[in-house]
């Protein structure tokens, strides 16, 4: 672990001149949002979900009058879930588009090489995709989150699987990246320390297609309680789909539940199909929850984007970013400075996937966006209210 | 003296290019003066000095490589893993990097001695692959996909009676990896002109005729690959200081692809062409940033045409358009005379 | 049966499967290399387009629009495919290959497309978008079982379907006259010409071949893969590995390969572990190449000095 | 004369096909030694075999008194053995004078710092190579021609150049491969008057070729071969008056003129 002092003082000088160019004195009516997503390669998963989101947030925000005759400029950035490509893009946003606020990464990686610059930059940093702890871990002043941590999704996970479902074995599976290794680390130490055991920890790469021999492996294990799965929705439907055929999980006549955090959105049962029954997950944004922001949300977005589609929790994520620095406006913010000020301040604001409470570093503490559901028969959700 | 002989033994004058490129590099920081645009320029440093050290293996030795993100890897993590977990100066890690890479090469160019075309490429992609999968399963050293943060430029060079120099600016940071990248042209300039260059193009022409003239080919490939791996190691010390972060993500098979990609593009088996191709392909994403999500297939179209229509590289077709436009010009002037 | 023996019979059933699935992507890469020594980097591109050709065919055009039904629609669907593939073959010929072939050189064709697979893929991306599309062939979700044996059948099909077309190809490339002749081009290109054969209309006819099975091959891949404009990109590396092991350009070798690569990363997934799936298969490869550098079937091509 | 070069039952097979079947020859020094054979006589292995393109199966060579077995072809260079090819192996990409100068590769003495940053020793090293191989280039006869690309030469042209590649790295002993096929007449002349040149210069030459008429203008021992085994050896005028050797010639494809 690198000390912050030391951050502070060497590694990222590089941004020095930023914060004089971040911080224009004219008043003004707009507050600039830089946003980085990932909007090519595989990651650009994330980054077309995300632009969703901010699109309408922003629509809704702008019209009008705005925030008290205050409107929200937001530009979108390329920065390719990869740390490189995000060091030079947020110098770029930095530099030319002066924003307030910025959003994003998406991917932890990413999210963890800006987050120094914008510390250096003293602009705010929002971010509502990156589960890896270290973010909000590292001393920042400027980063914000309202995405779970790894620890925040892994120790009720690993607590709930021992205490709720009595489960007493558990195999990890996880895809290869720094927030499949922390949710998985997550639920073990948890799950081991309340007496479970872990039978076998299974990790893959993010391009492995064909899951039968991962699902042969783990039916020759013997029975299995549980499987806490952290991949992402297309490798997710075909594990489970293995899962079930190799009759390890309930959905093909097996025993063991699969379950997991904050990575499949709403939708995942009916690509999946009867694999996926008994699945037992938290999900940050229910879009069957009937709170009056959730459906107007949902409204709004079948309206947008076609009657046919469901707000993922992607696109849940990017619009609360959205609705949060509006709160931030409304409660005053006018630059960089005093939109961190509110966001500190920020207690129990009502946004689409629960409420956001920021602690001390910057995290969300408000585990109320932790809902627990359970895939039905028939596909649809059960609350388990844990 | 015949002038027959006396043209064989003319030396071409190449101090004023030097002293004409040491001035481009000292202005360049100042034309582009933002902190992005000066991260562009020191990534474009980097990807020099990968483009040079590929096209020795490519362009003068004939050898496919596909390999050369592996040594670029080894160079970065060498350097920090020496850095953060054993406490050795930046200096010292990065010359023990170059090292560590150099010796690399050479295993690669074991393959070498037995390989060609191809399979030598596939064979380098598969090694790059492997040094891919190490970083990511190795994880007590190189902690795996988790990724090294928090990694410091590289520290303030102090000399007597002099300013402190501190790379924790990236204009500086741009003249230290630029200033190498230009070290290393002269070098590497001085030995393609030197027997050695001769030797190793007689390699890439016929292997088999250069035996005849008493070339060990297999040491000779070795000497390429290593000297090549070394500099791709040297790109590779600065690259974690520079982004702050370490993920193997940045050393996939694809980057592999993209240095090849500035060789080819600038022209190979010439000195300038790959520099060219490195600034080229370094600057056309960000400028292309305009385009939006349509960036990638412009810049996949970009790169199929130049290779379709420039097919010495952007170089020979600059020489191509600037000698017929001479030519013209001469044949003009000729024309008013008669 | 005892478990054990259950379980090694059920690995090399997965195995062997997967396999099949990597012969399909790696014979076109094969067939082109073999007769005119290059290399195609956009081939796992043509499978992605493959996939979403026959992705849109069985599930809208055969189906909704033509009311066929789910399997009849899903066969099909693989000939839309084999189509796609064949028509992009033809235009990335006439684009890169045509051009590009009298230049005797092995580099700027494989540069050239890698420009069109980055194109390909981020088209496909601007049209189709990254999430994930759900292509489920009426076969891919019915499991056979005997005992403790399981096996889908999407992948009887898939082993039925290579086997076919492993056939087909064998036979094309025996007993036709164009077959004799893309095999005379394949080993001396002068002599070809002499025997009067158009070597130009050979070589696009080669590349409109491999195009096409790798085209039927994302036809077959897109029930079982996650299918997204990337999804080609994650099975290419490994097919330049099994077309290297099994020698570039040898046929027998690639399905040999092929197979053994599929069975060996079943294996690893059960007892090494399905993260070092990759530093197995490409271990292996660079062990092979220092044993037997020419592939598995070495076909002795002397120097003449 | 002391024999320069010599082998000692020689065998060579490909797969099944035996190419050299225990050929037992001695070159002596500052000749022109020829060795010929109809097609198929296995003329070009025994020249493979003697520069070390291919190592024997069996068999012994000795050069100057040293065994050559298991030597590989480079380093046979550096005793004093060259050769030229018989399909042209020229780097068809360099100019002429790039292609000489690769062949002083075993000459340069140079620090070797000074590869990276020349100094007096390296440019006293490069003047005296550029003047050699100006030099090499004006004995082919070539040396008007010396900034053009290799590629761009007439078929004669490039054999010439070729010799004076092989000369650059010094020999004693010289094997050129066929040097005449596909010479016109004019040309032939010049490359006997070359040969004849090289041997007052005392290289000895071994020539390996199918031209008779070339060999018997110039050769001064003449060995000859058939399928790989011995046939006949001795002075120009009695090989072609030996039987064995004509009906060899007769029988298989030989088009030349035995009586020019």
């Amino acid at each position: 672990m690198i000390g912050f002092s030391a951050l502070k003082s060497g590694a990222l000088a590089a941004a020095v001149g930023l914060a004089a160019l971040s911080a224009p004195a004219i008043a003004q009516n707009v507050i600039r949002v830089g946003v980085l997503v990932p909007i090519s390669g595989p990651a650009s998963y994330f980054g077309v979900q995300g632009k969703e989101g901010v699109a309408l947030a922003l629509e809704q925000i702008n019209r009008g009058n705005g925030i008290n005759g205050i409107k929200l400029d937001v530009q979108f950035e390329d920065s390719a879930c990869s740390p490189l490509q995000a060091t030079n893009t947020v110098k770029r946003v930095l530099e030319q588009f002066k924003p307030h606020i910025v959003v994003g990464e998406e991917c932890s990686d990413a999210s963890l090489a800006i987050a120094p610059i914008l510390e250096q930059a003293k602009v705010p940093m929002l971010n509502a995709g990156s589960a890896a702890n270290q973010l909000t871990e590292s001393g920042y002043k400027y980063v914000f989150r309202i995405f779970p941590n790894a620890a925040q999704q892994g120790v009720p996970l690993g607590r709930n699987a021992y205490t709720k479902l009595g489960a007493r074995t558990a195999v990890l599976l996880h895809v290869k990246t720094n927030a499949g290794v922390d949710n998985a680390d997550g639920f073990a130490k948890e799950f081991e320390a309340a007496g479970g055991k872990i039978l076998a920890r299974i990790d893959f790469a993010q391009d492995v297609n064909d899951f039968t021999p991962i699902a042969t492996r783990i039916a020759a294990l013997g029975k299995v309680d549980v499987l806490p799965t952290f991949a992402l929705e297309g490798q997710q439907v075909r594990l489970s789909q293995a899962l079930a055929q190799a009759r390890v999980v309930k959905g093909g006549g097996g025993t063991g539940i699969q379950m997991g955090s904050i990575w499949l959105p709403w939708g995942f049962e009916a690509k999946a199909g009867q694999a996926s029954q008994g699945y037992i997950r938290i999900v940050q944004f229910d879009p069957t929850e009937k709170r009056k922001m959730v459906t107007d949300f949902i409204d709004a977005f079948r309206a947008k984007y076609g009657a046919d589609k469901t707000p993922t929790h992607i696109n849940a994520h990017a619009y609360d970013t959205m609705l949060l620095i509006a709160e931030a406006v409304r409660r005053g913010a006018r630059d960089s400075e005093s939109i961190r000020d509110r966001f500190s301040k920020m207690r129990d604001v009502e946004v689409t996937t629960g409420k956001i409470t920021f602690d001390a570093k910057g995290q969300n503490s408000d585990m109320s966006v932790i809902h627990f559901v359970e895939t039905q028969a028939d596909l649809s959700w059960k609350g388990l209210n844990w | 003296m015949s002038r027959r002989v006396a043209d064989a033994l003319s030396r071409p004058v190449r101090w004023p290019a030097f002293l004409g490129a040491l001035v481009v590099i000292a202005l360049l920081p100042m034309v582009l003066g933002t902190p992005y645009w000066r991260g562009i320029l020191v990534v474009c440093a980097m990807n020099v000095l990968l483009a040079m050290s590929l096209n020795l293996v490519i362009g003068y030795t004939g050898q496919l490589s596909l390999g050369q993100s592996g040594f670029f890897a080894i160079g970065a993590y060498v350097t920090t893993v020496l850095l953060k977990s054993y406490g050795w100066n930046f200096w010292l890690a990065g010359v023990a990097a170059v090292l560590a890479a150099g010796l690399v090469g050479l295993l690669l160019a074991a393959f070498a001695a037995r390989l060609r075309g191809h399979y030598l490429g596939i064979a380098s992609l598969g090694f790059a692959v492997i040094v891919y999968q190490i970083l990511i399963n190795w994880e007590s050293v190189t902690k795996g996909v988790r990724g090294i943060y928090g990694i410091m430029p590289p520290p303030p060079i102090r000399l007597p009676g002099l300013p402190e120099i501190s790379f924790g600016n990236q204009a500086t940071l741009f003249y230290l990896v630029a200033g190498i990248a230009l070290c290393v042209y002269v070098i590497l300039d001085n030995l393609v002109r030197s027997p050695i260059g001769e030797t190793l193009r007689a390699i890439r022409e016929d292997e088999i005729s250069a035996a005849s003239l008493g070339v060990n080919g297999a040491r000779w490939k070795a000497f390429s690959f290593g000297v090549s791996a070394a500099i791709a190691g040297l790109a590779g010390c600065f690259y974690p200081g520079f982004v702050g972060t370490l993920v193997p993500d940045a050393f996939g098979i694809v980057e592999s692809f993209t240095m090849l990609a500035m060789v080819i593009v600038g022209g190979m088996g010439t000195m300038i062409g790959p520099v060219i191709g490195a600034v080229v392909l370094t600057f056309l994403p960000e400028v292309l940033r305009g385009f939006g999500d349509f960036r990638l297939i412009v810049y996949g179209l970009a790169l199929t045409l130049v290779v379709l229509f420039m097919p010495g590289g952007i170089l020979q077709a600059w020489q191509i358009l600037t000698a017929r436009l001479r030519g013209t010009e001469a044949s003009e002037s000729t024309g008013g005379g008669r | 049966m005892s478990d054990f023996l259950a379980l090694i019979l059920q690995q090399s059933i997965n195995g062997i499967y997967l396999g099949c699935l990597y012969v399909l992507v790696a014979l076109g890469l094969t067939l082109i290399y073999g007769v005119m020594n290059q290399i195609n980097f956009a081939h796992a591109d043509f499978v992605t387009v493959g996939a979403f050709a026959a992705f849109f065919s069985a599930t809208r055009l055969f189906t909704k629009w033509m009311g066929m039904s789910d399997g009849t629609g899903y066969v099909l669907s693989i000939f839309m495919a084999l189509a796609a593939g064949a028509l992009l073959g033809l235009l990335v010929n006439a684009a890169v290959f045509a051009p590009l072939r009298n230049r005797s050189d092995e580099l700027r064709p494989l540069i050239a497309t890698i420009g069109v697979s980055v194109l390909l893929e981020n088209a496909q991306l601007i049209l189709f978008g990254p999430i994930p599309f759900q292509f489920d062939s009426p076969f891919a979700q019915n499991t056979i079982r005997f005992g403790k044996i399981f096996f889908s059948e999407q992948s009887v099909l898939v082993v039925i379907v290579a086997a076919l077309a492993i056939g087909g190809l064998y036979s094309f490339m025996k007993f036709t006259f164009l077959g004799k002749a893309l095999r005379a081009v394949s080993q001396d290109r002068e002599t070809a010409g002499l025997m009067g054969i158009n070597e130009n209309f050979l070589i696009a006819l080669t590349i409109v071949i491999a195009s096409a099975l790798a085209g039927m091959a994302g036809a077959l891949l897109g029930p079982v893969i996650v299918l997204t404009p990337f999804a080609g990109a994650s099975v290419i590396v490994k097919a330049f590995a099994i077309v290297i092991i099994g020698g570039f350009g040898n046929m027998e070798g690639t399905i040999i390969a092929g197979i053994l690569v599929g069975i060996i990363e079943a294996f690893t997934v059960q007892y090494l572990g399905s993260g070092v799936i990759d530093l197995v298969v490409f271990v292996l490869l660079l062990f092979m190449l220092v044993v037997k550098p020419t592939g598995l079937i070495a076909e002795r091509r002397e120097e003449n000095v | 004369m002391s024999a320069l070069l010599e082998a000692k039952e020689l065998r060579k097979s490909f797969g099944g096909v035996k190419a050299v079947q225990g050929i037992s020859l001695s070159i002596p020094e500052h000749s022109i030694y020829a060795v010929i054979g109809p097609n198929g006589a296995g003329k070009s292995t025994m020249m493979n075999l003697l520069s070390g393109t291919y190592q024997p199966d069996a068999g012994e060579l000795l050069f100057a008194g040293r065994q050559l077995a298991g030597l590989p072809a480079h380093q046979r260079v550096r005793l004093g053995l060259a050769r030229t090819f018989q399909k042209i192996r020229l780097f068809k990409q360099l100019s002429l004078l790039d292609n000489v100068l690769a062949g002083f590769h075993i000459h340069h003495k140079v620090p070797a710092w000074q590869y990276l940053i020349p100094g007096a020793a390296f440019w006293r090293d490069w003047t005296h190579c550029r003047e050699q191989g100006m030099a090499l280039l004006e004995f082919v006869g070539l040396a008007d021609l010396a900034m053009q690309r290799a590629g761009s030469l007439a078929y004669g042209q490039q054999r010439m150049l070729e010799i004076a590649r092989a000369m650059a790295t010094g020999p004693r002993l010289f094997m050129l491969d066929e040097p005449a096929a596909g010479l016109n007449s004019v040309e032939v002349g010049f490359l006997l008057q070359r040969l004849k040149d090289m041997r007052e210069r005392g290289i000895t030459v071994v020539v390996v070729e199918h031209n008779m008429d070339l060999v018997m203008k110039v050769a001064d021992h003449v060995f000859v071969m058939d399928r790989g085994e011995y046939l006949f050896e001795g002075a120009p005028r009695e090989v072609q008056n030996n039987p064995k050797v004509i009906e060899a010639y007769l029988g298989g494809e030989f088009t030349g003129g035995l009586d020019s």
